[in-house]
């Protein structure tokens, strides 16, 4: 039953309007999979100072790491977890080590603490967000290889391999989950997502 | 397009409770409560707390009738002649009874609540405007609100760890009530996907279900044949749905029973009577 | 990973925002601003395969809310532990638990506990360092401090495990024989009956066998034994081929008397008047399935029923019928509680209620043998009120100089006639272990605060063992949460060390209790794999199941010489300081759950109240709210009224719990204390406190107020929400399908 | 062609019926009844006999208004409902008509009173501009007529006018 | 005296420049009691606003709302208001269309407490909300989210009924006032000439204008009296729709109606000797519209017990329990008290309107007119309340008597109103001035008509007298037998 409704008659405004008001960006954008219809939506983050100054576009551009190897709990879990220490030292005990982000995260390590990130991206604690199902969907149901799941993961999170620490590019706001859910048949039930 | 949907979909827009309902049941699930083995003990309330977040309100609102338990045992005392109540108290826990036509979900002016797909009565607190016409409309009185801003003071710190991050804590002006544990369903159901298997009876245990001593609350899926809680309602002869000619019990005599089911409500829980032995 | 890694490191809580944690779901406005970099997240240094940021893990531990030594599975997230669920492993609880273990997490978290050690300076306890603390330890028992091992004390509750062994091996250090075990709730009275006449202390009950249960006193469901054990039990007993018929004689409705079939109050004190009369009948109708001897059988001739009928004001009728289910439906079980044991006459009461046992067969039938634990030292301390009475006198005689105190409150406890408060002036130095500033805490001179029951290791061997000998295992579920608390058994350790001893070899209480267990003898435990298997086995069951040493019982009678109370005019009431499932002795006055949670019998909630007969109350000329005093020849309290038909007309309850003077802010000054009134009358035979014999007049003040309770209409109003049917009924319906 | 335009003030109201007669009965070339407008601090009842039919269509829209109120009120409700998936809610289908009858009739009344009054302000040229002729007197007790004329036919009016008593002449040039 | 004149409720021989003048002058110099109101009036409602700001920031506990009472005094209040906004529309549509001339000289002030009794009443729900910073929410507007409010509820229809009554009233008041607004225009000065010369939308009274505004007044009166039974019929829904004893009755719209016609007749003899002293209104305001507005008062009243009386009725006989225990409870329970105020104030006072020298015997009507109100305000508590204390689970029954804040706010609602209402009648003519014109220009005609028709029956008895013995319609015969 194919539903179109007053609703997606304002969604699709929207989106022609942010078609419209969208700035022509230039430099190649990550493609989005065929099998997603991306949600709609921009927004403009602030600058987040954190602790350790991450460069996540040397890991992901540069290096090629794939997201899910350090935020490894994402596939596992409803949050996809800042990486345990430990992951990071399981490189950086011998790869440059002599720069200072490393050396500030050693220190961290030897004194046994944890770095205290800032929180980025965030959902009304009244949300119940679970990054495990979306990547099931998109990426293992979907057979995505999963060397590209950054695709997936920029959907909500924006181009994170051009950024160093994390910024919101995507509102992340119910309007956005919503028409998202619509458009890939996610499920429409309050209690699906609310708590 | 609006128009062409209406139209074409209209029949099936217009199903009401007694044509089964707009709604593909996925879940209905329900409980079953023994009162011959309910002692009363007041752990199932205790546990319901623990696991949802219930604020503490002290003595000078409960005073006032604010509240929060979710589930709690009432006692009710005997009508009788003699000096002794000689056949005891009559306890029964009282929660939200997630009614199949429940008379709280139309007068929502917000819909926010309604009925799940799981066959649950939903609250969506943050949709909430706190016109409490829900509450005034339960014959159960088992829905309650956030009189003040309880989580102020309810969990001084360190208590406020205690909190379960898989649920709100509510704030003022929110109604709020039994939801059968929606936090475990959810869990149980990611669980059983991840692990992809369907879900199997057992998987979900409410937290009153789970602390009761006795054992007396059974929890399941009455859409599933085989769980404790369908076979307790068939040997109890209660039917999903508002009571009709149809439904009615073959026995009288047989113990099961939904309280109000001559509202026509569709209770999920159904009692079992209390036992005495009234020889000795 | 090694084994002799401190599991706590990995408990490491997370940040609040760590993964998702709500807090105050709906604030206000409504458009949620979502600032960026407002909440920090805080990853795990080194986290363990199965702990996943988002997802609950369980782990399993063992309850310290109160003596019964229920399993417990813990789910921890992020580090904290959040929800406490009975474990399915153990043979006490079977995977359920009470309203005090639900609130197990509330004890752990609550905010009024001791965060730092604290020391009496110019008549005020101050907070001073660990090191100080423990300096000050050894300089007042430790071997340089000449204190004389003879006049050091030691208070604690129920005690059993390897904590036991310490406190054991310290006071034996010491050379004191002084270890005080109180617990205000026991039974006392009749384990001493169980063992003078079956030959046992705690014999196995088997409700589900039982055809019916008479109890007179014994709130089995509430504050006797091993409450939830004896709940799923009852489940049973219910739930059976045949419904058991439950049949309950006290004076004070309790909880498991508002499940009762038949709820009789018998005239307080008089209960083993009204077991012999029914003994009586029984022989002589010739049911008795055991013989008498004669010399008990002319004891018995006393008890005929028109004199039992005077004596106890149950009629004939129904103390035949009582009989006669007993003789019909054998087997039965008979038992005894509070409102019995602790009555100038307990004893003899009690062993008129076990006599019935006896005659109609039930033990080696519904009563039979537990297991013990194999190694006795490790065994439960149970306690009673008879050491809270040799403590008081100890105090006055001032026969002691060192005082420790652990795990019992017994400033509190005491009734006022006993000056437990002014005698301790009389000790030149207290220790208090303790979570928090209770009344004896704050008596101490050194307050040492301990960890919680989780976040420390710890053994419990629980006293009633139903299904063979277990011993709880007790890990730390999550970190302390406060820097500065240490664990008890730590504590006793370092003191132990302080005289060199075998004990130097451990350097924790952790490591005791692991080497301990790993290399226990083969005659306790039969191991099988590694030692790294059987430790994991451990800590994933919370349970360690030993070989126990089972031993017949002897049933033999003893003569009766029961002698019913005598009357009080200028008293003429009897006070029943009743406690409940929850409140327990006042230990769980602080839990805000617990406060909130309504009495299962009067549902008045966060305070105290007294239950009334509405025919003495309107006597009185007093209705609900209403206050009246309570007056006993040692003092008095004053309360306000519930009036309900589920009380003796000639008795007073009064709740035990409240009435704290110090506590938290949850429990201060909240409610009136009854023990503190009660008169210093001893149970005859065995020297425990008689807590329900004091005799009480009652007041009005003319003063009312509204009673703070749960509940609009104390009736259903004939709406039926609970409706009854007959067992006969429920037996064909349900039974013969 | 009428280039002048007189107000006539009058004391009551049967002497500017009798100037309506005479306008009526004389048959003046230039002048037609319907140049003729009363003005007056109430309305009389006999003002449409005199002044002849002069027809009020401010009905017909407040019909419109109404089907307009039910239909768009039947269709929205039910475009809302069924775009809105969580409608489940006490067994009821999810459009719902007997509650969507109350609301498509508080439309009907909502739409076809704001039609109507916007009408009236348009059909009887409100909010346009007053033109000079006009007296404060007309909001006490007298009795304005308007009558346009021609050059030719002037003066007979200003004379009628006379006849009946009137109390003041005034005149402009259109 | 014929029929006509002795019932006349205005002297026709009234200046039209006097009706002019004294309305005007009303305005402009009230008597002092006018401010004293107008303070009184801020005091009170200063109270409440200072009680909202509170429960605003600690929430509906305040209020001392608990589990049973979730609604209480704020709803019962707000249906008190919402009742005594149909008076406006009963005296002025209703009366329009049925022709009866005495409305004219107060039909005008009835509409504006329609209007400010209708503003007061949309204040309550919101009071009442726990979230009224989401009241948006129930306005069905699009948005991204893909949620609409739920239409199903009464309260909703609540909200589109209470809107649509509120702008049609004010729009039907204001309809009404445009040619008073040209009155004004031409004979006041300064700024309330300006005023009245942007309001008056540039009346000239001319024929066109004259038509089509009779036209237009009539259709709103027409669609004003169906909104006006609806609206009144909803916020009955509000109880009757739902499952509590007490609320779902199926009698209850007409009760409701009724019971809103009767506390707004209470409300408007309050009223009528309010301003009748304030703006020494006594020649418009006569004793004998006094004499009518009781009737019609007396009239609906006892539509009202019969009403309520078969409520009463069709919960004995109908034998549900629940409702039937309630009943016995209203009656003999803890808000018995209440309850036969209700019972006294609304079925027995109304007998007092029976006398003719009460009813022209002001002090008195205003005691009188209080008396119902109240007894139309403990009657909306009563039809709240009880059915709270007292429903389907006993375990739930609980009694309440508000804590200060909510008698605060309630307190202060009727200062709103009686601002609101002062500052109109300072600024509006509280007497329609060109319908009192036209009440006496009728008035003269149909006098002059009846003393025309007096002097030819005078003159044809003369006549007859004259001509003989002869009667035409006698029957002589049967008189002589």
């Amino acid at each position: 039953m194919k539903i179109v409704t007053l609703k997606q008659l304002v969604s699709m405004s929207l989106f022609a309007l942010a078609v419209v008001l969208l700035p022509a960006t230039s430099f190649a954008e990550l493609p989005v999979p065929s099998h997603i219809t991306p949600p709609v939506g921009e927004h403009v983050g602030e600058d987040v100072p954190q602790p350790i100054e991450f460069p996540h576009n040397r890991h992901v551009k540069d290096m090629k790491i794939n997201c899910m190897y350090c935020h490894t709990y994402a596939r596992r879990s409803k949050v996809a977890g800042i990486p345990p220490t430990s992951k990071c030292m399981g490189c950086h005990k011998m790869i440059a080590t002599e720069k200072p982000r490393i050396q500030k995260l050693t220190e961290y390590w030897e004194k046994g603490e944890s770095p205290r990130w800032k929180k980025v991206h965030d959902v009304p604690d009244y949300v119940h967000f679970t990054h495990e199902k979306h990547i099931k969907k998109f990426v293992f149901d979907a057979d995505f290889p999963v060397e590209d799941v950054q695709q997936v993961c920029g959907l909500c999170h924006g181009e994170v391999r051009e950024m160093t620490v994390a910024e919101k590019k995507k509102p992340l706001n119910m309007g956005f989950c919503q028409r998202c859910h619509e458009a890939n048949g996610g499920p429409g039930d309050c209690w699906k997502c609310h708590k | 397009m609006s128009l062409k949907n209406i139209l074409e979909n209209f029949s099936y827009y217009r199903r009401d409770a007694e044509a089964g309902g707009h709604h593909e049941y996925e879940h209905r699930f329900a409980m079953a409560i023994d009162l011959d083995i309910c002692t009363g003990c007041n752990a199932c309330s205790t546990a319901c707390y623990a696991e949802n977040n219930l604020p503490v309100v002290g003595k000078e609102r409960f005073e006032a009738g604010q509240a929060m338990h979710w589930l709690r045992v009432e006692r009710y005392w005997d009508e009788i002649e003699g000096d002794y109540p000689e056949q005891g108290a009559k306890m029964i826990p009282m929660m939200c009874q997630q009614c199949g036509a429940a008379t709280c979900e139309p007068v929502c002016p917000v819909a926010a609540t309604y009925h799940t797909p799981d066959g649950l009565n939903a609250q969506v607190y943050n949709r909430c405007i706190g016109s409490r016409y829900c509450s005034n409309n339960c014959p159960f009185r088992v829905r309650y609100f956030n009189f003040w801003s309880y989580y102020e003071d309810s969990w001084p710190e360190p208590l406020r760890m205690q909190l379960n991050p898989d649920l709100s804590v509510r704030d003022k002006g929110v109604m709020e009530k039994c939801t059968f544990c929606i936090q475990r369903i959810r869990n149980a159901k990611d669980k059983s996907q991840r692990e992809e298997r369907p879900l199997v009876d057992g998987d979900i245990i409410t937290a009153c279900a789970q602390a009761c001593p006795t054992d007396a609350i059974v929890f399941g899926d009455t859409m599933d044949p085989e769980s404790r809680v369908s076979k307790a309602w068939a040997k109890h002869q209660i039917h999903r749905g508002p009571v009709t000619a149809k439904k009615q019990k073959a026995d009288e005599e047989i113990r099961g029973y939904r309280v109000f089911d001559e509202l026509n409500v569709d209770p999920s829980v159904m009692y079992l009577e209390r036992v005495r032995d009234t020889e000795v | 990973m090694s084994v002799k890694v401190n599991r706590r490191k990995f408990l490491k809580m997370l940040g609040w925002g760590g993964a998702g944690t709500a807090l105050a779901g709906c604030d206000m406005p409504t458009t949620v601003t979502l600032e960026e970099g407002k909440e920090e997240v805080v990853s795990y240094l080194m986290p363990e395969e199965y702990v996943i940021p988002g997802i609950g893990v369980w782990y399993a531990s063992t309850c310290t809310q109160c003596e019964a030594g229920c399993g417990l599975h813990g789910r921890v997230r992020e580090g904290r532990v959040l929800k406490l669920e009975g474990s399915p492993d153990s043979p006490i609880n079977h995977g359920n638990t009470c309203m005090m273990g639900q609130s197990g997490v509330q004890s752990h978290y609550n905010p009024d506990r001791i965060t730092a050690p604290m020391m009496r300076k110019g008549g005020n306890l101050q907070a001073i360092s660990w090191e100080d603390a423990m300096a000050e330890l050894s300089k007042r028992v430790g071997p340089s401090s000449g204190v004389d091992g003879k006049r050091v004390g030691m208070v604690t509750g129920t005690i059993s495990g390897h904590q036991s062994v310490l406190v054991s091996e310290l006071l034996g250090q010491l050379g004191s024989k002084n270890h005080y075990v109180h617990e205000q709730i026991n039974t006392s009275v009749w384990r001493t009956v169980c063992r003078d006449m079956l030959g046992d202390e705690t014999p196995k009950l088997n409700f589900d066998k039982a055809r019916v249960v008479l109890s007179f006193g014994a709130d089995f469901m509430g504050v006797w034994g091993s409450p939830v054990h004896n709940m799923g039990e009852y489940a049973k007993f219910r739930k059976g081929a045949e419904r058991g018929t439950l049949v309950q004689i006290e004076p004070k409705m309790t909880m498991t008397g508002a499940n009762a079939d038949l709820w009789l109050p018998a005239n307080p004190g008089t209960e083993g008047a009204l077991a012999l009369g029914i003994a009586n009948f029984i022989i002589d109708r010739g049911w008795n399935l055991v013989d008498v001897p004669a010399r008990i059988r002319g004891t018995l001739k006393q008890y005929d029923l028109v004199t039992v009928e005077k004596v106890t004001g149950i009629e004939a009728e129904k103390i035949k019928r009582i009989a006669s289910l007993l003789s019909e439906r054998s087997p039965s079980l008979v038992l005894a509680g509070a409102s019995v044991e602790n009555q100038e006459n307990g004893y003899d009461s009690v062993a008129a209620i076990m006599l019935l046992n006896l005659i109609m067969g039930n033990v080696g039938n519904t009563i039979g043998a537990t297991a013990k634990f194999a190694e006795a030292s490790m065994q439960a301390k149970q306690g009673g009120t008879k050491d809270l009475l040799l403590l008081a006198k100890a105090l006055s005689d001032k026969k002691l100089d060192v005082l420790l105190t652990y795990n019992t409150n017994p400033v509190f406890t005491a009734p006022d006639v006993l000056q437990v408060q002014a005698g301790l002036a009389n000790v030149g130095f207290k220790v208090a272990f303790s979570m928090f500033p209770d009344e004896t805490t704050l008596s101490a001179d050194l307050v040492l605060p301990i960890h919680s029951g989780m976040e420390d290791w710890g053994t419990h061997v629980a006293a009633y063992q139903p299904e063979g000998a277990v011993m709880g295992f007790q890990q730390p579920l999550m970190e302390p949460i406060h820097k500065d608390t240490r664990g008890f058994g730590d504590i006793m350790l370092s003191l132990l060390k302080l005289r060199g001893s075998d004990f130097a070899k451990f350097d924790d209480y952790y490591s005791y209790i692991q080497t301990s267990l790993l290399n226990m003898p083969s005659s306790i435990v039969t191991s099988t794999g590694s030692k790294e298997e059987t430790w994991n086995g451990i800590l994933q069951n919370g349970i360690v199941k030993t070989k126990g040493t089972t031993t017949p019982l002897v049933p033999k009678l003893v003569d009766v010489r029961y002698k019913p109370a005598a009357n009080n005019s200028e008293y003429p009431m009897h006070l029943v300081p009743s406690a409940r499932l929850g409140m327990w002795d006042g230990r769980h006055a602080n839990i805000p759950w617990i406060q909130e949670a309504p009495d299962q019998i009067a549902k008045v909630v966060w305070g105290s109240w007294a239950e009334l007969h509405p025919k003495k109350a309107a006597e009185l000329g007093v209705k609900n709210g209403d206050y009246v005093r309570v007056t006993s020849a040692s003092g008095s309290v004053e309360t306000q009224v519930y009036v309900h038909k589920g009380i003796h007309p000639d008795a007073i309850a009064v709740p035990v719990g409240q009435g704290h003077e110090e506590y938290g802010r949850y429990a201060k000054g909240r409610g009136v204390n009854p023990l503190k009134i009660l008169n210093p009358i001893m149970e005859k035979r065995t020297g425990e406190l008689a807590t329900y014999a004091t005799r009480v007049k009652v007041t009005s003040v003319h003063k009312t107020g509204r009673l703070v309770k749960m509940g609009g209409s104390e009736v259903q109003v004939g709406r039926k929400f609970v409706r009854t049917i007959s067992s006969s009924v429920f037996q064909r319906t349900e039974k013969e399908v | 062609m009428s280039n002048h335009r007189l107000l006539a003030m009058f004391k009551d109201f049967d002497d500017a019926f009798e100037v309506v007669d005479k306008i009526k009965g004389k048959a003046l070339s230039s002048v037609e009844i319907d140049d003729v407008t009363m003005m007056s601090p109430i309305e009389h009842p006999d003002i449409d006999e005199k002044l002849g039919d002069r027809p009020s269509n401010i009905a017909y829209f407040t019909l419109m208004g109404a089907i307009f109120g039910v239909t768009f009120g039947f269709f929205f409700l039910a475009a809302a409902q069924a775009s809105f998936l969580v409608q489940p809610q006490g067994g009821k289908p999810v459009i719902a008509l007997p509650t969507n009858f109350v609301l498509m009739y508080e439309m009907l009344i909502f739409f076809a009173v704001w039609t109507t009054v916007i009408t009236f302000l348009g059909m009887s040229g409100l909010l346009s501009r007053r033109g000079t002729l006009y007296s404060e007197k007309l909001t006490v007790d007298e009795i304005g007529l308007v009558v346009e004329v021609s050059d030719g036919d002037l003066e007979s009016v200003k004379s009628f006018f006379k006849e009946n008593r009137a109390l003041e002449i005034r005149e402009e040039k259109v | 005296m014929s029929q006509v004149i002795q019932d006349k409720v205005i002297d026709e021989k009234l200046e039209w420049s006097r009706i002019n003048a004294d309305v005007i002058a009303s305005m402009q110099s009230p008597r002092r009691a006018y401010w004293v109101a107008l303070a009184v009036c801020i005091a009170m409602l200063f109270c409440a606003v200072a009680a909202e700001i509170y429960q605003y920031k600690y929430g509906m506990g305040s209020a001392g709302l608990n589990n049973p009472h979730m609604w209480d005094m704020y709803i019962a209040t707000f249906v008190f208001w919402i009742g005594m906004s149909h008076a406006g529309t009963l005296l002025s549509a209703i009366l329009h269309i049925i022709h009866a001339q005495w409305r004219k000289p107060i039909y005008r002030f009835a509409e504006a407490m329609t209007t400010f009794s209708l503003m007061t009443a949309g204040i309550f729900p919101m009071i009442h909300l726990g979230r009224v910073w989401n009241l948006y929410w129930v306005l069905p507007y699009v948005s991204d989210r893909g949620i609409w409010p739920n239409f199903r509820s009464p309260l909703v229809w609540d909200a589109f009924a209470i809107s649509t009554y509120l702008s049609s009233s004010a729009l039907f008041l204001f309809i009404g006032m445009i040619p008073d607004m040209a009155i004004l225009r031409d004979h006041t000065t300064g700024w309330r000439k300006k005023f009245y010369g942007i309001l008056c939308l540039g009346w000239r009274g001319d024929d066109r204008q004259w038509r089509n505004f009779r036209r237009t007044y009539m259709l709103l009166a027409c669609f004003l009296i169906p909104l006006a039974i609806s609206v009144h019929s909803i916020v009955s829904s509000d109880f009757a729709m739902s499952i509590m004893p007490g609320w779902h009755i199926t009698t209850f719209p007409p009760y409701f109606v009724a019971g809103a016609l009767y506390s707004g007749c209470a409300a408007i003899m309050t009223l009528f000797v309010a301003l009748r002293y304030f703006f020494r209104m006594e020649e418009y305001m006569t004793l004998n519209i006094m004499e009518k507005t009781c009737k019609l008062t007396f009239a609906i009243a006892m539509v009202w017990t019969y009403l309520n009386l078969i409520e009463f009725a069709a919960t004995w006989y109908g034998h549900n329990i629940y409702d039937k225990e309630l009943l016995i409870d209203k009656a003999t329970g803890p808000y018995a008290a209440v309850f036969w105020t209700m019972i006294f104030c609304g079925m027995v006072v109304p007998f007092t309107l029976c006398f003719q020298k009460l009813r022209r015997h002001m002090p008195s009507m205003l005691v009188v007119s209080i008396l119902l109100n109240l007894g139309m305000y403990v009657e909306r508590w009563m039809i709240v309340a009880p059915t709270l204390a007292m429903s389907h689970q006993p375990h739930q029954w609980d009694v309440l008597w508000g804590t200060v804040i909510q008698w605060a706010i309630v307190f202060g609602s009727f200062g709103w109103f009686g601002l609101l209402f002062l500052i109109f009648v300072k600024l509006f003519p509280c007497v329609s001035m060109y319908e009192v014109k036209e009440l006496c220009f009728h008035l003269k005609h149909e006098i002059e008509e009846e003393e025309h028709e007096k002097q030819h029956a005078a003159k044809a008895k003369a006549g007859a007298t004259a001509g003989g013995g002869a009667s035409p319609a006698g029957n002589p015969g049967l008189e002589g037998a």
